[in-house]
């Protein structure tokens, strides 16, 4: 396996992570405190297991946390998707739904990868990432088919965030595929599945928006201010 | 009344009060009151915790840091599970904490402001509150017994998470070392203060030993930790911030300087550093998670309308 | 038609066309457009500038660019001042804008993703600005002709300054030079592309040459911007992202790679990195700013109705 | 001079100065985006000159940007008040009046200061906070004697933020002096003067809230990810 694509996997994983993990206190419901932290730990549990991979296939000598932690913006490879702000819970929601149901088929996929090493980890990362999905399936239906107020945010999440879904599809996860599993999900929720159209990209060549530096300066401050300490 | 003495004969015998028995109602009003303070803690106690996660310095730390404040809202829920048994519903409790007409510990109103503010809630207010909890585990109310053995042992694993901060950083670089000291230094007295006010002062003390709901008083509690950290002090080769610490052959215990009760008081009635913002923080999210409630309630009426 | 002839009168001898003067319906409705443009992209422009203020690496940097974003905000002024001559009301211009009717420069729809785009946008992107508005100063409307001449010399005040900026990085750590040359790679094209489509391609040019509103082709202009950043680029001992820049003895000018103008398209319809995000910032701050501008209004009101 | 005397007024004017211009580009009107610029441009303007000073009589070799960039919160003397969120334009308001309302008169007495280089540097900010006191005072009133909506917000803003000016009387401006610049404005904007009561500090001793490690994160991100870099 390439360090690029497994910097590809765990940088999604672990800026989604961040991002979740945003909600601390904050959720709607207490259960979804814990759920969204779940997740939250799903996903970084990935991204330490990914990184470190990374690290050793790399052969520079660096662990998870000088991956995760001494890269700058233009060095990290995740979709734009997962660097987007949190907005409301139904971006939140969205924005999961369509992260997992890129997760889940790639992750089965890479479960019977000829390198062990990376299909154990899909192995473990694909039964997350079925929770994933069915816990952004759930709310993304209830959100849609619930109120007028909570199917105009639910709409409004999925119209916004819908170009930026054309960077997953862009690789081992086809268009369709993809659509088979999120498609359903919409119709059920009542909701329009928006037009294709504007598809920007650049996150996997480290070309990112405006919003990870930011993010990137939150999470590693305490980490560069103490240049090689431990922890 | 034959109800009255059965009860009487539970709490003497140590046996459980479970939520179908006849019990006083100053006795369910008590209850009410401390379990749901004892929820209300945990839900905003995530709050000083969870201002690391974005920030904590390796991802070891920040997956333990998480892990830890999504344990604090699951005992929040375990809580109001146990206080709904006394026929209260967790939605009313809630509203009266977002209302200020219940409490929740006076030490989440402190800032973390750094990391080793992690190391010392772990260390110190988690090891308060087990010094408190762990009598809790024989309260005579059967719901509110059994959910402490359960919170109990997941806060013992996060008091040593806690000690495991502050021991790395005081055997790290020198302004690690000195993070250590300085976040000891401000949580000490708080920590102190947990435990409340003197036995002297104590209000609902009496009562609730009768009842067997509290089994020690304060300052016995307040021994006990404190005599419990200077030990472990010892082993992270940390200061407790008190100049007049010393072993008292005679007590076969530590005297110390008490902590600033004024402060505790000022603090419980809303004028500690972080009330205003930790209730303002509860308040918006409940506020703007009502939409969302909203919708799930709605798309939960239509399809039992399906049905 | 006297007033026609007069009209055209003074554009023939190079004279100012003022605001009470006759002009014809399309002239004015072309200088609107363009002027309205302009200003708007003063105050779009300011964000992408705008998002290093917080994150300026020195203080003197800093204030150097706070100072600069707030002459952004200056130029926007003038210039709906000047746009208003025309009979046209500040307030409809921005409502144009923020319902997506008028448009601003495309290029600050690209992120600036390091520092070192700062020192970029005041090189190529004012350095390009500056090529297109110079020959503005002499433009047939007076009080367009007379802003420019104020904004221009503001502009290549912060030409400099980007050229200062990438210049102290070009000879800094490698990490710096690395970013310098990173930054000039995106915002290369994008800068070449300000000029507008080819000649070939260009819609309202002829007329507005005509009018002297418009001096020279886009393709004059954006000659005359490669050949001056081939020799500063020198001085800056970093590389146009063209292979295929050289110099042509024959013309006496650099031939270049040209941008790529379906990009430019896709920008302009919409389709660029940062539209949506630009426009969203500017409605949030225009919406939460009505309740401000309301109380304004209303307090002038009162204060109207005291005297 | 004393050196934590100058990081006080220095960091005063840095964080005021980074929080105002947190409203680049999104101010309610466009002569508010130049103002505010302005503002926040003479407060960065006092903070370098303050902070330059500071760096020289401490002697340890530490410029206006060591000070700036590499200490962290617990080492920053400014107050409270100025490292609280901007919040809505009601709260930034507040904020600047009550500082002003400070800064004039602690700037007036120190441009008669023995110390000619302290007296130099308050003597040029005191004109300026004159400014900001007449700017804030004017919205202050505006909006105070506005609508509905913005006298509600008006003292919404004033008395969240009233506590937090006990902390700039503690010292040599008495709070009988900063009354009787603030009382008469608060009178004339319809608005009702707070009662005092809690009195939060510990600025002036490097405990802040907790918003003050977000706030440097962001700012010194770039200068500490290039150790000794000239910019």
């Amino acid at each position: 396996m390439n360090v690029d694509r497994l910097l590809e996997l765990g940088d999604d994983a672990l800026i989604a992570a961040q991002r979740l993990a945003e909600w601390h206190a904050s959720s709607p419901e207490m259960e979804e405190d814990v759920a969204l932290a779940n997740i939250a730990l799903d996903q970084l549990g990935a991204a330490r297991l990914l990184l470190t991979y990374a690290g050793e296939v790399e052969g520079r000598g660096r662990d998870e946390d000088a991956l995760a932690f001494l890269r700058d913006d233009r060095e990290f490879r995740n979709c734009l998707l997962v660097e987007l702000p949190n907005g409301d819970f139904a971006v939140t929601m969205a924005k999961l739904l369509f992260l997992s149901a890129y997760q889940l088929p790639l992750y089965t996929r890479l479960a019977s990868h000829e390198d062990q090493r990376l299909a154990a980890i899909a192995g473990k990362a694909r039964k997350e990432s079925a929770y994933h999905l069915d816990h952004s399936a759930q709310w993304t239906i209830r959100l849609g088919d619930g109120t007028e107020e909570s199917h105009r945010r639910m709409q409004d999440a999925v119209d916004e965030l819908w170009p930026y879904t054309h960077e997953l599809t862009a690789g081992e996860v086809s268009r369709a595929e993809w659509l088979s599993t999120v498609e359903p999900v919409l119709a059920e929720a009542t909701l329009t599945r928006p037009a294709d159209g504007w598809a920007p990209g650049g996150g996997r060549a480290g070309v990112h928006t405006e919003h990870l530096s930011y993010l990137l300066a939150e999470m590693q401050v305490l980490h560069r201010a103490h240049p090689g300490a431990r922890w | 009344h034959g109800d009255a003495a059965y009860f009487d004969a539970v709490i003497q015998a140590d046996q459980k009060v479970e939520p179908r028995d006849w019990m006083p109602d100053s006795y369910r009003k008590t209850l009410i009151r401390q379990i749901a303070q004892h929820a209300h803690s945990e839900i905003i106690g995530m709050q000083p915790e969870g201002n690391w996660i974005s920030r904590a310095p390796t991802l070891k730390r920040k997956a333990i840091l998480l892990a830890k404040v999504q344990d604090e809202a699951g005992h929040g829920l375990y809580l109001y599970a146990a206080a709904e048994t006394l026929g209260v519903s967790r939605d009313e409790l809630v509203d009266l904490l977002l209302a200020g007409r219940q409490k929740y510990s006076s030490i989440f109103n402190y800032p973390t402001l750094t990391w080793a503010d992690v190391g010392a809630i772990g260390w110190l207010v988690d090891g308060a509150a087990i010094v408190n909890q762990v009598p809790l585990c024989r309260c005579s109310y059967g719901p509110y017994a059994r959910a402490m053995i359960r919170i109990c042992k997941e806060e013992s694993f996060h008091q040593r998470q806690g000690f495991e901060i502050l021991h790395t950083l005081s055997h790290g670089t020198e302004a690690q070392r000195a993070m250590a000291q300085d976040a000891i230094d401000r949580w000490w007295y708080p920590s102190l203060a947990m435990f409340g006010p003197p036995d002297a002062d104590s209000t609902h003390s009496e009562q609730s030993m009768a009842w067997k709901i509290k089994r020690f008083s304060n300052d016995e509690l307040r021994q006990r930790f404190v005599d419990m950290c200077v030990q472990q002090a010892g082993v992270l080769g940390l200061t407790l911030p008190d100049p007049d610490l010393r072993w008292n052959e005679e007590r076969q215990a530590h005297d110390y300087t008490q902590p600033d009760y004024d402060e505790l008081m000022r603090v419980i009635k809303g004028d500690g550093p972080c009330n205003r913002q930790r209730m303002a923080h509860r308040r918006r999210a409940h506020d703007e998670g009502t939409w969302v409630r909203e919708a799930a309630a709605a798309y939960a009426k239509k399809r039992a309308a399906d049905v």
